[in-house]
């Protein structure tokens, strides 16, 4: 018997603390997975954020951190100025880097820091329960938006992939979704090109990742995913932003 | 190494890369830009890393991820930029990591002005940040000083991993005196609670973090630090203290208005007056012992800062009601000037016997 | 022996060039010293002021708001600083800029035309040479070898070719006292 | 068409269904008995599996393994 | 308003809202997020400005504008937040801001966790920014009480044109009780100093700034502020005190733990023990004056906080020795228990008499 | 005889505290003069930075304040959700708003904050003293680039305007420069078209001005000028790059 | 009078209401309430639990460690709860999820079977509204007319359906002790 | 070609020279003089000027008024 799926040993045996059906832990996977495939596992350090998963370091099976809220990019160029030679990425939630890490992603960027970053994006603050993060799209509702979202009052979402890609730091930008098989195996594949610049030195790497939050949009999990490709997806293309 | 003249700033920077500090982060602000811009040029030179950060709270993140991953960091800015390192002086001490913390202070509060203050005390002395804790404190008052606690703070950071952080007026940061920095060791960490990467041959992986979801854990962590604060606070009490056991009066001041109260101490025996000085050298732990020596006929304590008193309250502290605390303050970066000192001295003692 | 001097000027005067030559070469011959700039919002363009103190033993304050000498290179800072000296103490006054005179006739008043002494040497810069020569000529807190030696180690390389006139402006200021 | 073996570590299954959902032989349901954590672990219905490890990629919390004959 | 079952936090949302507060800027954080949702649903309602901040730091400068503009502001966070807010904090007081920052606090240091916990005392007493200030710090005990304080600080804010703070736990923030609160009143400000863009009709134009470069004006300013907190520290001491005029041993607790002592007094009285209690309000200014009042045969003090012991060194500094002062705490969230507390109670004064 | 030239009336008799010659003058000018032209001196507020320009609420004679450093935008947010009627302004150098203060700037522009901000790349800190900034040019030195600032070490310079051009809230985008007459005319539309936008109620409005420090860089102020023209425009390309 | 309760169970069974209604039918018949959550990491999908105390007089801690009455919902909080009811206090089981039975023989215990009854009724999410009537009933806390006519406050509009079915849940929890 | 006047507040003169760079027609030049804040303010030295503004406008100072008659 061939093995077709297994669980990465690059994930701890604990048990997720995500939401059921929450894609957080899909995106752990092809983290994990990338690490392994791409022999890296060995020599990774990863950050973890404020957010649901202020928990990773549960998770993933190598040297973790969990930094400050929003500012795991800069806990990851302490790491990597310490250590260039291991590998370094940071996984942060859309409240946490477009947010209040705004300046911390920008300028690790800016300084071309030869980390890569996982950025969850799933349109909502999960952790703290349902509060309105950036990405929030116009008329969604949060609770701390509870009459949906309005454009005049605090516009419209912000596009991180878009605006990080504008920076000469940064070398490689992406946006993927995993709202179903197919965009979950191209996920997988932007994850590791950002992996592989990291690798070849060549500077930042940013892999933005649609996501979602079941719990805190009121929706099952599997109608989540479909909330996701019809309003996620169409404000927030998929595609490559850069690719040096 | 030979002694040498050199600007506090200058001696902060020079005694850090000599202690094995393999990182710097930082941000720009007066006055302790030479401090970073000792460190941007000679860090490269021995293959140390300086990295100016966006931001204060950013450099205090990349402390965090430096201390964290086994390099000997350190980090320094002046009263607002503290502010704003609050949230990772607390991370730090949470997450249990080593670093050096400098702070020149200037005058307060808000953005103020560029001048000598020391009105960061309580900032820099009771856990400025969220949570129980404190951090080591130490105060220089000469630049030798500056050196030497510098080279102590990173070892007692790593015997405790813990923050340490050395408190500067923006005096002794632009002073020059002649200082001889101790030489230049290699720092080779050895720390195998790292987040370094080495989790295959290590067998485990190692997490660094601030978070303790449960309220046992989280208990038992304050507790823990509370033991090692305690420790602290019994092995690493520093002070000057100067003809105390048979003072009228004693003076209490650190950092350089501590200096201009040598001078009063130099007038006071010219008029025949017996005043004595404690010199706080760290701030916390603060040496309550020092005032157990005193003169029991001391007729009074005299804290004199650069602020509008708040070491006075730890002199309290010290003495319960033992003696009665009297205050002689400037601030907005006027200096102390020791007549003025005297002044009050001689009106607390009833003018000159 | 405890000597404390405030050299004050304009920005471009070089005079907290003028207190670390004096700290230095204090330094040199085994003494106490310190050395602290007045610094601040007129920093920029504006006046400039540093204090020195030479002693055999521990200094204390190092920021002084009263010295044994004055050395003032510009009005505004004669201004200030007269009544700073000490009763008895020395006030050095670079004439060449300053037409006013000292007030004060308790202390003892040096006028040194040091901007035209250092041109006729041909240093235009080295006014503060000049002053400083004869600072430490009246008061003895370093000697001019000491101050001739700090040249020489100060100017090397590319520079070398500033030692001789800086150290004849710092004789010429010598000779003037 | 490859024969596919699942194991499931159901103690761990959320019961969220993205698996029961993008299953090509609808070869997964929710059971009907709970595990200790409260929820409806999926379980196998049929023996259409061909392997495709579908299921295994779509689940979050990596539960499943798939192998083939 | 009639009585009405809330949660603390929102009671606190309510009472700003009725006391006409205009602005609300802020960022999540638990365990105050049903403030700012609560905010965010009924500030629009009343024509009221909600906005989420992008960050703890921008809220403070948000609110540093509003209220320079002459708008009832409010900002609510909790514990790493409030570290966050520090440098604004600082600069609100050195620009003679009126604001009101409430900071519903949980475990820590660092992230922590989000149980209640009092290790933020020092930070929200003390002036937790750089130079030398303090605010006015309210820790109510009850949701009632939180509607009161909050309504009070914006008024005291006003009048001395200072943030002030209200400092719950966790659990106030998150339990009901009853409450009334204050009717609605809409807020017409009049203050001439506010750079509200009437330069024209004023004749000069108002500057906001936290900045004072000479060491004159500087100090000048230090006086001012001083001058106001001493009025302050007059005018606004609250503290409720029981039974301690015949106490053999006085309790001292703030928030939500001085309920859990009430309940210690209640258990000592059946059980003959004369057990009062200190519930200082207002922790700055502190309320010294309560001490003055207790037994002089008292046997002791005893601190009691959810926390390794912040508030107790007030405490100290109110009694310079006069009882010897001890100390009760928890941290990491675990409740103060009376059952515990009673114990070191009896343990004190050496078993039941 | 008719007036060409006269101080703006914006402008108070306070004699300005930069560096002779140092742009931050002209740029004050610009500012000053249109709000004149526009109509709107007289209900303007202004928010000035930490920097050199610390001072301008001692320079500009409309109500002011000076902000944290890099928080401009944020105090000017609450300044202007208290005075929606009034016009807000902030005045930033690029230490404060490309490196500190970049959350700031990023969310008033994603929250489409109707105000407008002067932005002063002199690619340095001037106020403390020439330290590097993120618009430091490759190679240039800097009291913190002591050698020059080296890309391996630390990228290539953050350009704003790009940037902020990605975000849906930033209605109007322009980089100008202050460099000679024609520069300066210019510069003085593009901040009356950024100003024009906040009064149309559009959205957020931000002029990146390239200007000189003498003083730091080193040159005499009319050689800064040549170096600006020389180094800076070719790196910073003028131009717009939004306008609704 | 002072009466302290525990309501514990699994994060759906709606226990925090339970509380909830306590606290409201005793503030409306003018007693002083609190109710506070236990609130922390394992809020989600976990275990719930509140307390409650209704008093003539001014309350102390609201959060509570003992009570003399608990109500467990499931087996989790029966096995946390069951030693925090003070000697001589009540103990209401929810028997229709637990099947344990207590161990303590100081205390009253009350098995109710909460779920059946509440399906009979046609409520199959009523049972915490069976158990909060028995429990009225037995400690006389709050009277069951006050909480009737909370039901009716609080279920109106859209909502009006649902207060019948409420009321016969608690009706017929009361019912049954 | 018109002609100008200028008139300039020499005490506020930072001797910078820009608008001696910028004039078409040569018109400034920094006097030997220093004001009492010690710099050398620029002066008029031909009556070249045709009050195009230039100088007005790259002074940083605004301390040039030109006018045209
Ligand atoms: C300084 C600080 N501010 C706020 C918080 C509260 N907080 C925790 S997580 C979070 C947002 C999480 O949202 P996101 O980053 O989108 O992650 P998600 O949970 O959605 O994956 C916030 C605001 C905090 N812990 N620290
Ligand atoms: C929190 C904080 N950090 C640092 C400083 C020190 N500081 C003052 S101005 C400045 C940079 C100024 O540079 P820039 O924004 O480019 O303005 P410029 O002076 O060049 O016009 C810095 C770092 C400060 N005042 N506050
Ligand atoms: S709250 Fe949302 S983002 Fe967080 S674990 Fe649950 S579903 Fe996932
Ligand atoms: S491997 Fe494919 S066919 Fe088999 S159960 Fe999984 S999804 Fe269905
Ligand atoms: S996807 Fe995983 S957790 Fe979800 S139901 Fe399937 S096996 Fe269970
Ligand atoms: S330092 Fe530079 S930016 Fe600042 S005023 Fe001087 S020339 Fe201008
Ligand atoms: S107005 Fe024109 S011509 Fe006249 S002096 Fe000025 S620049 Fe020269
Ligand atoms: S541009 Fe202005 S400040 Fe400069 S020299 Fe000319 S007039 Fe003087
Ligand atoms: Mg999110
Ligand atoms: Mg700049």
């Amino acid at each position: 018997m061939a093995v077709v799926y297994k669980k990465s040993i690059a994930l701890t045996d604990a048990p997720l603390t995500y939401c059921p059906g929450c894609t957080h832990g899909i995106i752990h996977k092809l983290v994990a997975e990338n690490l392994v495939e791409l022999g890296v596992y060995d020599k990774a350090i990863g950050v973890g954020p404020v957010g649901c998963s202020a928990l990773c370091d549960f998770f993933f099976a190598c040297d973790m951190y969990i930094a400050g809220h929003g500012r795991a990019p800069a806990v990851a160029t302490g790491i990597k100025r310490t250590h260039p030679d291991k590998f370094v990425f940071t996984y942060q939630g859309d409240g946490d880097l477009a947010s209040i890490g705004t300046a911390e992603i920008v300028h690790a960027a800016h300084r071309g820091e030869k980390i890569s970053t996982i950025f969850v994006n799933n349109a909502i603050y999960g952790m703290t329960g349902g509060q309105m993060a950036p990405t929030t799209l116009v008329g969604q509702k949060a609770t701390t938006a509870p009459y949906g979202r309005s454009e005049e009052h605090c516009g419209k979402p912000i596009r991180i992939a878009e605006m990080i890609a504008t920076i000469e730091g940064a070398k490689f930008v992406e946006r993927v979704s995993v709202n179903n098989p197919a965009n979950v195996r191209k996920a997988k594949k932007a994850i590791r090109r950002a992996f592989e610049l990291q690798l070849e030195g060549k500077g930042f790497g940013l892999v933005e990742v649609l996501s979602t939050c079941p719990t805190n949009w009121g929706y099952s999990a599997v109608n989540a995913l479909k909330w996701l490709e019809e309003n996620l997806i169409p404000y927030y293309p998929l595609g490559n932003y850069k690719d040096y | 190494m030979a002694k040498k003249l050199m600007k506090g700033n200058e001696a902060i920077a020079q005694a850090a890369i000599n202690a094995g500090a393999t990182h710097f982060f930082g941000y720009p602000i007066t006055p302790q830009s030479e401090l970073i811009e000792f460190m941007a040029r000679e860090m490269p030179k021995v293959g140390a890393c300086f990295l100016q950060a966006e931001s204060e709270v950013a450099a205090s993140y990349m402390v965090y991820g430096a201390a964290g991953a086994g390099a000997r960091v350190i980090t320094s800015t002046s009263s607002p930029g503290l502010a704003l390192k609050q949230e990772g002086l607390t991370y730090m001490v949470s997450a249990e990591l080593p670093a050096v913390i400098v702070n020149i202070s200037r005058g307060g509060p808000g953005l103020g002005n560029i001048l000598p203050q020391q009105g960061d005390y309580f900032m820099c002395t009771r856990g400025g940040g969220n949570g129980d804790y404190y951090h080591p404190c130490f105060a220089p008052a000469s630049v030798q000083e500056c050196a030497d606690l510098i080279v102590e703070a990173f070892d007692i950071a790593d015997e405790y991993r813990m923050p340490v952080l050395v408190l500067g007026d923006g005096m002794i940061g632009q002073m020059m005196e002649p200082v001889e920095i101790p030489e230049y060791k290699k720092y080779v960490p050895n720390k195998p609670w790292a987040a370094d990467g080495n989790h295959i041959a290590r067998g485990v992986h190692n997490r660094i973090n601030a978070m303790d979801l449960a309220a046992d854990v989280l208990e038992a962590k304050n507790n823990k630090i509370q033991a090692k604060l305690k420790e602290i606070s019994e092995k690493y009490v520093k002070y000057e203290s100067i003809d105390v056991e048979d003072a009228d009066l004693v003076l209490v001041a650190y950092g350089t208005p501590s200096r201009a109260c040598k001078n009063v101490l130099k007038k006071a025996k010219e008029e025949g007056l017996k005043v004595g000085l404690i010199r706080p050298i760290s701030l916390y732990p603060f040496p309550k012992v020092a005032f157990d020596k005193i003169n029991p006929k001391c007729k009074a304590i005299l804290a004199v800062e650069q602020s509008c008193g708040q070491m006075i309250e730890d002199v309290r502290l010290s003495v319960l009601g033992k003696y009665p605390v009297e205050f002689f303050g400037r601030t907005g970066g006027n200096p102390i000037i020791p007549e003025q000192v005297f002044e009050k001295v001689k009106n607390i003692l009833g003018g000159t016997k | 022996m405890l000597e404390q001097v405030i050299v004050a000027g304009f920005g471009g005067q070089g005079v907290l060039r003028v207190g670390q030559m004096i700290a230095y070469a204090g330094f040199s011959e085994g003494k106490e010293v310190t050395w602290a700039p007045s610094y601040g919002p007129e920093m920029r363009g504006g006046t400039a002021n540093c204090s020195v103190v030479v002693s055999d033993s521990e200094i204390g304050s190092a920021q002084l708001l009263e010295a044994d000498s004055v050395i003032a290179m510009n009005l505004p800072s004669l201004h200030k600083f007269e009544s700073a000296v000490l009763k008895g103490g020395k006030l050095f006054i670079n004439s060449s800029v300053i037409k006013e005179k000292a007030t004060r006739t308790d202390i003892s008043v040096y006028y040194i035309d040091a901007n035209t002494v250092a041109e006729k040497i041909g240093n235009a810069k080295g006014g503060n040479m000049v002053i400083l020569g004869a600072y430490a000529k009246v008061t003895g807190t370093v000697s001019l070898d000491s101050l001739y030696e700090l040249v020489k180690k100060t100017f090397t390389g590319d520079k070398a070719k500033f030692v001789d006139s800086n150290i004849a402006c710092i004789k010429a200021g010598a000779e003037l006292v | 068409m490859a024969k596919g073996k699942l194991t499931i570590d159901s103690e761990k299954c959320k019961g969220c269904e993205l698996c029961v959902n993008f299953c090509p032989k609808k070869t997964l349901e929710l059971g009907k008995e709970t595990n200790t954590k409260g929820y409806f672990p999926v379980t196998v219905v049929n023996d259409e599996c061909i392997a495709c490890g579908t299921c295994a990629i779509m689940c979050p919390d990596s539960i499943i393994t798939v192998e083939k004959e």
